[in-house]
C-alpha cells in the first residue's frame, strides 16, 4: 500500500511537472502582459512601463523566470499576485470555499439524483421511464450550462423573483439560509450536467450488475427485491462509480468555472478568469497548478477509496 | 413412485422480444420429482434447460418480457399462483438452486459467510449471529476445512470448488426440499467435480431432498441421477429411469448425446466410435417445421420428420419418446 | 434479468455480415435517427438556408431594433442593432457547426497518430505520449481552453485548433488501448513475422479493426467541440464580433436578459439541438458497432 | 464642526456612564467615538470592478481609486467645480499667497497639525517628503513620475512646513499634487523594499476610513475613523462590494442590498426604469472620458487629411448615441470634458452627411476600386479597427460605423483584443490601424494633454508618453508646452482653446462623445457629488451621510 502510494505520488509529480511546463510557457508566450492594464491611468508612458517590467522581473528570459518560479514553488512558495500581492495560495485560500461550497452541494444532489435515476432506469429497463431519463440524460450533456443558467436567472430570478440571479451571500446577512438561498440556482444548473453523467454511468454499472450471477444467486435465496437491490446490486454498481467520481473532478471543475461567471460567485473559476483577463500569471499559474493538484489528488483518492470498497482490490 | 413433492404439468415458456416477435422456448414440459429422488434434466446449451429451472423459481423477468404457462406443484401448491412475497418464502427455503459458475455466482464484495447467512436470517429469522453460527455449521457440512476462518473469507480468496462447496451451503442453509444444481460441476477441474458430486450425493442421502439435476453431460447423470428427461428445443424428447436410457435409448438425439460421451468403460466389448452430433440447436424464434431435431437427425425420413410434429409417447412403462420413429429404433434395439 | 440465459445468440462473426448489421442496427436505433434529422435540418438549414431567406445578417437597421419574434418583419425578432436574428443564427450555425467538423477532425487525427503511435510502440516512447496525455487531462478542459485561448488571436482557425488540441485526449486514449491490444492479435503477430513495415501494419493491418471506437469517439468529439466552442465564445475568448456564432450571440444576449429574452434563446436552443444531434448520434454508432456496449 | 462635538461630547458621558461599548453595539443610535464624531449606519457601495492594490503610488487601476480617497488624503484635494480644496495643506500654494515663488519654481506648503496616521503615529513633513522621494527613487516602482520628476530638492521646514524647488515651471503640478496620495513614512520604510510594503494589502493612511478587512474577491469594509482630521465620516462602516455584472448589480440596487452604484454605474437600458424606482436617486452624470476613434496617422490611409475628415462626416454619431447609448452621453468636439475650464464650446458641430464624405473623397483622389473599396495610388481605404473585447455596446457602435463607413466605400474590419494584449504594444507602439476607445486625456484635473498629443510624445518613435495616433503638429506642440508652463490660467485657457481648434480640424482622432456615467443612491443617503475632476465618485465619501 504505501509502495503504491508512493509510486503513484512520484508519477503525479511528473505529472505536475509537465502541467506547469504547458501552463506557464503558454502563459508567458501569450500575447499582452500584466502591465497593460495600467496603460490607461493617466500619465502612464511607456518608459515608465518599462521600467516596471523590469522591475518585475518580467523582460528576463523566459526559462529563467520559470526555473525561478519553479524554485520557489518546490519550497512552498506559490509567488504573489501582481493584482494585489496577496500571496497566490492564500488568494486561492479564500476562493476554494466558495467553488467547494458549490462542487459539492452540486455533487452531492447529482449523486443523490442520479443514483436513483440511474438505477431505476436499470431495473426498469425499455420503461417510459428508463427512455425519458436517457433522453433527458443526454440532453442534460447538450445543454450549454451558461444557457441553462441565463435561463435559470430568467425564470426563476427575472420572471419568478424567487432566488437571488447571483452572488454567495448578502452583505450583512450571511446566514446559512441566506447561503442556501443564493446556492439553489448555481447549483441546480452545475446540478444538470452531472446529474446526466452520474445517472448514465450508474445505469449502466447497474445494468452490468445485475447481469451477474451473484445476482440471481441472491434472488434465489429468496431475498426480497430490495435487499437484492441494495446489498447485492447496487453495492457493486456503486464500485465503478467511485472512479467516475473521481474521474469528473475535471468535467466538475470546468462547470464551476462556467457557472460562477454566469452567476457571479466568487469561486476559483472566477479567479481563474479574471487573473486570466489580467494577465496575473502567478495566480493563474497557482489555480492551474492547484487544479491539477486536486484532480490528480481526487483520483488517487478515488482509486484508495475504491480498494476499500472492493475487497478484491490490492494496491501494489 | 412415491408421492412426489414436486410437479410440473405442461410448462411453457415463452419470451418476447424487443422487436414483438415471440419465442417459446420451453414447450409443454411435464414431470414430477419425489423425495430423495435426483431428475437429471439434460441436453445441449440452448435446449431449453436452464430457462425450465428458472422458470421453477419464477426467477426469469416478469411479464409481459416472459410469460410462464402451466402448473408448478410444491406439494401441492402452485408456485405459479404465489404472490411475489410467497414465492420468496420458497426460493431458498424449500427450493434451492446452485449455479454452474461458483466463480461469479458468489456476491464478491461480501464474506461468504454473511453469503450464507443472509438467507438464514431471512427465511428462519434467526438474529445476527446465530446465523453466522449457522453459516459455520453448514460450511463444515460441506466439507470446507477450517470453516470458523474461512466463514470471514472473500470468495476470490477461494477456490472454484471451494466456492460451489459455499454455493451448496447457501443452498442448504434452510433445509430445502428440493434442490435444482444447474451444471454444478461443469465449470470445476475433473477430480474437483467428483467431490463436488460426492458431496451432493451424500447430502442427499442425509437430507433426503428431491434433486433435479441439469446437465449436458451425460457421464455425470449415470453417476448421480435415478432417472433422466432429456431435452430438445425447448421439448422433452425422452424420459425413463438412468438405467433404460442407457442401456436402450430410443430417440436419436439421446442416441447422438450418448455417442457424444467419451467412455472410460475398460469392459464394454466393443468400443463404439466416438461421435458428434452435426449442426446445432436450432434458432427457438424460428424452429424447424415437423420434428425440431430433424435436419440434424441420422434417420429422419424426408416426408414425415419434417412435417408431423411427434408427440410425447410411451414407449414402456416409465419410458417416453418423442419420436415418430421410435418403433424402428424399438425393434433394432 | 440478464440476456445470459435467454436462449443462445448465433456468434457475431467479422464478416461484411456483422458491417451490415451495424448499419442495420444504426438505421433502427430511434434516438440515433432523429439525431440524423437534427443535424441535417442544421446543416441545411445553416448552408443553404441564407440563400433562401430574404434578410442579410449584418444588416443593421436601427427601426427594427429589439424586434420580438413573430412581432414584425424578422421571424425570430431582431437584435439591438436591428439585425435579423433568424439570419444571425444561421450565419452563425455555418461557423459553429464548421468548427466543430473541423475541430472533430483534427482532434480525431492527433489523437489517433499519438494513440497508434503510443499503442505500437509502448516501452518509453508510448510511456512518454501516454503522460503527456494524462497530463493534459489533468487541466480542466475549460481553464486550459481559456489558457490558450489567451495564447492566440481569436478566430474561426484558431479557435479550431485549441479546441482540437484540448479534446484529442480521449481518442489516443481509446486507440492507444485498441492499439496494445490488437497488435498482440493474429494478425498483427502474422505480418510482423512476414516482416511487413510498421506503417503497413499500423495502417493496413490495425488501424481498421479499430476503427469503430474511433468513429463512435469522432462523432462525440463533433458535440463536444460545439458545446466548448459555444463556451470560449461565452466567456468572451472565442469568435469575435461581428462574425457571430451561437456561443457569442449569447455572450451578447446576456446583457438583455430581461428586455429581449429572444436574444439568449434561440441561440441556446440551437446549440443544445445540435450537441443533443450528435450525442444521439454518437449513441446510436456505440449500439451499432460495438452491442456489447449496451448501456 | 464645533457644535457638533460639544454636542458629542455631552452624549460621550452619558454613554459612558451605561457601558459605552456594550450600548454601542447593541443599539442603532449614532455611535460617538474618541473624536466626538457621529457615525451612524453603513453604506454598501457596489463597483463592477474588484479594487485589489492599495498602495496609493504604485500600477493599479481606475476603480483602486475608490479605496484610496476614503483612506488616504493627498496635501489637496480638487472638487466637482475643479477647485482645489486643503486637506493635508492648510492653505493652496499660489503665488498670490506666496507659497509659490515669483518664478515659479520655489513651493512653500504649510501641513495641518495634529493629523494622525491610522496607526497612531503623527502626520508630518517627513512623510511628505519621503512620498515625493519615494516616487522619485529609480527603484520604486511607481506608477508615474510626471510633474514628481521635476522635483529637484525637497526640505522639512518643520513637522508643518514643507519647502520644494521645480527645475522648471510645470502648471499641472498642483493638479498632480491634488491625485498624489500621501503615505506613511513609517510603514513603508519597515518593507525590505517600498515596493512590497504592508501598504500593498493593508493601507494606513490620514483618511476618513480605516482598513478593516478585504474578503477577496467579494468585498473590502472599511471603518470610519473618529479621528480624521476634517468633517466627518458620518456613517461607521463603508463596504465596497464587488458585483462583476452589472445586471446583478443594478438588480442588487433595486433591491436593496446596495446603496450606492459606482463605477460601471446602470447600464443605459436600464437607466429610464431606474430613475421610476422608488426611493432611489438615479443621476446620469457626464464623466471625463471622450469616446473617440484614433487613427494611427503612421499608416498609409491615415496620412490624407480629407480621409479622416470624410470619415468624420460619414458616422451617423447622433443615431448612435441615441439608439445604442440610449441618448445619455453628449455629443462632443473636443477631448476635455465640458466641465473643464479648458473646455472650448465653440468648436464647428460635426454633422452626418455621407454624401459630403464621398465628395471630399472624390476630390481628394480616393476613388471606388473594383470591389467597391476606394483607393488613390494602391492604398486601398481598408483598414481594422480595434477595441478591448467584450464591450457590448461599443462593439455595437462599431458595427453600426462599420456600416456608415461601408456606405461611403470605405472597408473597416473588426478586430477586438482582450485587454491584456490591446493596451499592450499594440497600443502604446502604435501597431494598431484605427481604434475606438474611451479615454480621460487630462491630466488629473488639469487640461494638459501634452502626453496624448505633443509630437514627441510617441512611443513607437522614442517618446515617452502615448501619443499613440502618431500626432505631430508643430503648433499644438507649442501651444502645449506654453499652456504647461505658465502658471497664469487666462493664458493657459487661451492656448488649450486654440489647441482643441487645432485637433478638431486634424482630426487625429474623431470624438464622438462625452460618456455618461449612471450612478444610484438610495433616497436619503446625502454627500454624493458626481465630479471629473476625479477617477472614483466615491471621493467624497467622507462627507456622505444618512437623513
Amino acid at each position: 500500500m504505501m509502495r503504491y502510494l508512493g509510486s503513484r505520488l512520484l508519477q503525479s509529480i511528473l505529472l505536475l511537472w509537465i502541467v506547469s511546463l504547458i501552463g506557464f510557457f503558454v502563459l508567458y508566450l501569450a500575447p499582452g502582459g500584466p502591465l497593460a492594464q495600467f496603460a490607461l491611468t493617466p500619465g502612464m508612458t511607456q518608459e515608465q512601463l518599462a521600467r516596471i517590467a523590469h522591475q518585475m522581473g518580467l523582460d528576463r528570459p523566459l526559462p529563467v523566470q520559470y526555473w525561478e518560479w519553479l524554485s520557489r514553488l518546490l519550497i512552498g512558495d506559490w509567488g504573489q499576485s501582481y493584482r494585489d500581492s496577496q500571496p497566490v495560495l492564500a488568494i486561492i485560500g479564500s476562493h476554494l470555499f466558495a467553488t467547494l461550497l458549490l462542487m459539492g452541494a452540486s455533487t452531492l444532489l447529482a449523486m443523490i439524483i442520479g443514483t436513483w435515476i440511474g438505477v431505476l432506469g436499470a431495473i426498469r429497463r425499455y420503461s417510459i421511464f428508463d427512455y425519458l431519463a436517457t433522453i433527458g440524460a443526454m440532453i442534460g450533456l447538450s445543454i450549454p450550462t451558461f444557457w441553462f443558467g441565463l435561463i435559470a436567472i430568467y425564470l426563476f430570478s427575472v420572471k419568478l423573483p424567487w432566488f437571488p440571479a447571483g452572488n454567495m451571500y448578502t452583505v450583512g446577512d450571511a446566514s446559512f439560509l441566506d447561503y442556501a438561498h443564493h446556492l439553489v440556482l448555481p447549483c441546480l444548473v452545475l446540478t444538470l450536467v452531472t446529474v446526466a453523467i452520474w445517472s448514465r454511468y450508474m445505469r449502466s454499472a447497474m445494468l452490468d450488475v445485475q447481469g451477474q450471477d451473484f445476482i440471481r444467486t441472491a434472488r434465489a435465496k429468496g431475498l426480497p427485491e430490495h435487499v437484492v437491490l441494495r446489498k447485492h446490486a447496487m453495492r457493486n454498481a456503486i464500485l465503478p462509480m467511485i472512479t467516475v467520481a473521481g474521474l469528473q473532478i475535471p468535467t466538475i471543475l470546468s462547470g464551476a468555472l462556467v457557472a460562477e461567471t454566469v452567476f457571479t460567485w466568487p469561486g476559483m473559476g472566477r479567479l481563474f478568469l479574471d487573473s486570466l483577463n489580467y494577465r496575473d500569471y502567478p495566480v493563474v499559474m497557482g489555480v492551474l497548478m492547484f487544479s491539477a493538484v486536486f484532480v490528480l489528488l481526487g483520483n488517487l483518492l478515488a482509486d484508495v477509496l475504491y480498494a476499500v470498497a472492493d475487497p478484491r482490490i490490492r494496491l501494489t | 413412485m412415491t408421492q412426489p413433492i414436486l410437479s410440473v404439468r405442461g410448462l411453457n415458456v415463452r419470451f418476447r422480444g424487443r422487436g414483438g416477435g415471440e419465442v417459446h422456448v420451453v414447450r409443454d414440459v411435464d414431470f414430477e420429482l419425489a423425495a430423495g429422488q435426483t431428475l437429471a434434466l439434460v441436453g445441449e446449451s440452448g435446449s431449453g434447460k436452464s430457462v425450465t429451472s428458472l422458470a421453477l423459481m419464477r426467477l426469469l423477468p416478469g411479464e409481459p418480457r416472459c410469460r410462464i404457462g402451466g402448473r408448478v406443484l410444491l406439494e401441492g401448491r402452485d408456485l405459479l399462483y404465489l404472490t411475489e412475497a410467497g414465492m420468496r418464502g420458497v426460493r431458498g427455503n424449500e427450493i434451492a438452486m446452485i449455479f454452474q459458475e461458483p466463480m461469479t455466482s458468489l456476491n464478491p464484495v461480501h464474506r461468504v459467510g454473511e453469503q450464507i447467512a443472509e438467507s438464514v436470517r431471512f427465511h428462519k429469522g434467526l438474529g445476527r449471529r446465530d446465523a453466522l453460527d449457522r453459516a459455520v455449521e453448514l460450511l463444515e457440512l460441506v466439507g470446507i476445512p477450517d470453516p470458523l476462518r474461512r466463514a470471514q473469507a472473500f470468495p476470490h480468496e477461494m477456490s472454484g470448488g471451494m466456492r460451489q462447496r459455499v454455493m451448496i451451503a447457501i443452498a442448504l442453509a434452510c433445509d430445502p426440499k428440493v434442490l435444482i444444481a444447474d451444471e454444478p460441476t461443469t465449470a470445476l477441474d475433473v477430480t474437483i467435480q467428483a467431490q463436488v458430486l460426492e458431496l451432493l450425493r451424500d447430502l442427499q442421502a442425509r437430507t433426503g431432498m428431491a434433486m433435479l439435476f441439469i446437465t449436458h453431460n451425460l457421464g455425470v447423470v449415470a453417476e448421480i441421477a435415478d432417472r433422466v428427461m432429456v431435452m430438445y428445443a425447448g421439448r422433452i424428447v425422452e424420459q425413463a429411469a438412468v438405467d433404460p436410457l442407457f442401456a436402450k435409448p430410443l430417440m436419436p438425439y439421446t442416441r447422438g448425446l450418448l455417442g457424444a460421451v467419451p467412455r472410460l468403460d475398460i469392459f464394454a466389448k466393443e468400443k463404439p466410435p466416438l461421435t458428434s452430433i452435426p449442426g446445432a440447436v436450432p434458432d427457438p424464434a424460428h424452429p424447424p417445421k415437423g420434428c425440431a431435431f430433424n435436419p440434424r437427425c441420422t434417420h429422419r425420413q424426408g416426408g414425415l420428420c419434417d412435417q408431423r410434429t411427434p408427440p410425447l409417447e410411451a414407449a414402456q412403462p416409465g419410458h417416453d419418446v418423442r419420436c415418430l420413429r421410435w418403433r424402428e429404433a424399438m425393434e433394432a434395439a | 434479468m440478464s440476456e445470459a440465459t435467454l436462449p443462445a445468440q448465433p456468434i457475431e462473426d467479422i464478416a461484411p455480415a456483422a458491417r451490415f448489421r451495424a448499419v442495420r442496427r444504426f438505421v433502427r436505433h430511434r434516438l440515433a435517427m432523429v439525431g440524423v434529422v437534427m443535424i441535417l435540418v442544421l446543416v441545411l438549414g445553416s448552408f443553404l438556408g441564407p440563400h433562401l431567406y430574404p434578410f442579410d445578417d449584418l444588416r443593421i437597421d436601427m427601426r427594427n431594433r429589439f424586434q420580438v419574434p413573430f412581432m414584425g418583419p424578422h421571424w425570430l425578432g431582431a437584435d439591438p442593432l436591428g439585425r435579423d436574428l433568424m439570419a444571425r443564427l444561421m450565419t452563425a450555425g455555418q461557423v459553429s457547426l464548421a468548427v466543430g467538423f473541423a475541430a472533430m477532425i483534427l482532434s480525431t487525427l492527433v489523437g489517433t497518430a499519438i494513440g497508434a503511435v503510443a499503442g505500437f510502440y509502448g516501452r518509453a516512447l508510448g510511456g512518454a505520449l501516454m503522460r503527456f496525455v494524462d497530463a493534459m487531462l489533468c487541466f480542466p478542459n475549460i481553464f486550459l481552453l481559456l489558457t490558450l485561448a489567451a495564447f492566440i488571436q481569436p478566430g474561426v482557425w484558431t479557435i479550431t485548433a485549441i479546441i482540437a488540441f484540448t479534446s484529442w485526449m480521449e481518442v489516443a486514449r481509446v486507440v492507444e488501448g485498441q492499439f496494445k491490444t490488437l497488435r498482440e492479435r493474429d494478425f498483427a503477430i502474422a505480418a510482423m513475422m512476414i516482416g511487413s513495415s510498421d506503417a503497413r501494419i499500423i495502417f493496413a493491418e490495425i488501424l481498421p479493426n479499430a476503427v469503430a471506437p474511433i468513429v463512435v469517439a469522432a462523432t462525440l468529439n463533433v458535440a463536444r467541440a460545439i458545446l466548448l466552442e459555444s463556451y470560449v465564445s461565452f466567456l468572451g475568448y472565442g469568435i469575435q464580433p461581428p462574425l457571430p456564432s451561437w456561443g457569442n450571440m449569447l455572450n451578447s444576449a446576456q446583457q438583455y436578459l430581461t428586455s429581449a429574452p429572444w436574444l439568449a434563446i434561440f441561440p441556446g436552443l440551437a446549440i443544445t439541438a445540435a450537441v443533443t444531434g450528435f450525442n444521439f448520434i454518437g449513441d446510436g454508432l456505440r449500439d451499432a458497432l460495438d452491442p456489447r456496449l449496451d448501456a | 464642526m464645533s457644535i457638533q462635538t460639544t454636542n458629542g461630547l455631552a452624549r460621550r458621558r452619558l454613554f459612558q456612564l451605561g457601558g459605552a461599548g456594550l450600548l454601542a453595539a447593541t443599539l442603532p443610535r449614532p455611535v460617538l467615538a474618541a473624536g466626538g464624531k457621529a457615525m451612524k449606519g453603513q453604506i454598501i457601495a457596489g463597483l463592477s470592478q474588484e479594487p485589489t492594490f492599495f498602495n496609493p503610488l504604485m500600477p493599479h487601476i481606475e476603480v483602486d481609486e475608490a479605496v484610496y480617497w476614503a483612506i488616504y488624503s493627498p496635501l489637496w484635494g480638487v472638487d466637482e467645480k475643479g477647485d482645489f480644496i486643503p486637506q493635508l495643506a492648510t492653505e493652496i500654494p499660489t503665488q498670490e499667497n506666496g507659497g509659490i515663488s515669483a518664478d515659479g519654481l520655489t513651493w512653500t506648503v504649510k501641513l495641518r497639525e495634529g493629523v494622525k496616521w491610522h496607526d497612531g503615529q503623527p502626520f508630518s513633513a517627513d512623510d511628505v517628503k519621503y512620498t515625493i522621494d519615494l516616487l522619485n527613487n529609480p527603484d520604486f516602482r511607481a506608477a508615474k513620475r510626471q510633474g514628481h520628476e521635476l522635483v529637484t530638492k525637497v526640505e522639512v521646514k518643520s513637522p508643518t512646513e514643507i519647502v520644494w524647488t521645480m527645475k522648471e515651471v510645470y502648471a499641472p503640478y498642483a493638479a498632480i499634487l491634488a491625485w498624489t496620495f500621501i503615505v506613511p513614512k513609517h510603514v513603508v520604510e519597515k518593507a525590505a523594499s517600498a515596493n512590497d510594503s504592508t501598504l500593498n494589502t493593508a493601507p494606513v493612511g490620514t483618511g476618513a476610513f480605516k482598513w478593516q478587512e478585504r474578503v477577496a474577491g467579494d468585498h473590502i469594509t472599511l471603518a470610519g475613523n473618529p479621528d480624521f482630521f476634517g468633517d466627518g465620516p458620518h456613517v461607521e462602516r463603508l463596504v465596497i462590494k464587488y458585483i462583476p455584472d452589472l445586471t446583478v448589480m443594478y438588480t442588487q440596487f433595486q433591491t436593496g442590498d446596495i446603496d450606492h452604484t459606482g463605477l460601471q454605474g446602470i447600464t443605459a437600458d436600464h437607466y429610464e426604469e431606474a430613475s421610476k424606482l422608488p426611493d432611489r436617486v438615479v443621476q446620469a452624470n457626464l464623466v471625463a472620458t471622450i469616446e473617440n476613434i484614433g487613427f494611427n496617422l503612421g499608416k498609409p490611409q491615415f496620412q490624407d487629411q480629407a480621409v479622416r475628415e470624410a470619415l468624420y462626416y460619414a458616422i451617423d454619431k447622433q443615431s448612435l448615441i441615441d439608439s445604442i447609448y440610449y441618448g445619455l452621453p453628449k455629443a462632443t468636439e473636443s477631448y476635455l470634458p465640458q466641465q473643464s475650464w479648458a473646455f472650448n464650446p465653440d468648436l464647428p458641430k460635426q454633422s452626418y452627411d455621407p454624401e459630403k464624405a464621398k465628395a471630399i473623397l472624390d476630390a481628394a483622389g480616393w476613388k471606388p476600386g473594383a470591389d467597391g473599396i476606394r483607393e488613390k495610388n494602391g492604398v486601398k481605404l481598408s483598414f481594422l479597427n480595434s477595441t478591448t473585447a467584450g464591450n457590448h455596446l461599443r462593439e455595437q457602435a462599431q458595427q453600426l460605423i462599420q456600416q456608415n463607413w461601408g456606405d461611403i466605400g470605405v472597408k473597416m474590419e473588426i478586430h477586438n483584443l482582450p485587454p491584456a494584449v490591446m493596451w499592450g504594444d499594440y497600443w502604446m507602439m502604435s501597431k494598431f490601424d484605427s481604434v475606438i476607445v474611451g479615454i480621460g486625456f487630462m491630466v488629473g484635473p488639469d487640461p494638459d494633454a501634452t502626453d496624448y498629443f505633443g509630437g514627441k510624445q510617441t512611443p513607437a518613435k522614442g517618446g515617452n508618453g502615448q501619443n499613440t495616433t502618431q500626432y505631430d503638429n508643430p503648433e499644438v506642440n507649442r501651444l502645449l508646452a506654453e499652456a504647461a508652463s505658465t502658471l497664469d490660467r487666462a493664458k493657459r485657457t487661451q492656448a488649450y482653446k486654440t489647441m482643441q481648434e487645432h485637433t478638431r480640424h486634424d482630426l487625429p482622432f474623431l470624438p464622438l462623445f462625452q460618456y455618461t456615467l449612471i450612478e444610484g443612491v438610495k433616497k436619503g443617503l446625502n454627500g454624493f457629488k458626481a465630479s471629473i475632476n476625479v477617477q472614483s465618485n466615491l471621493w467624497n465619501v467622507r462627507d456622505w451621510s444618512w437623513s
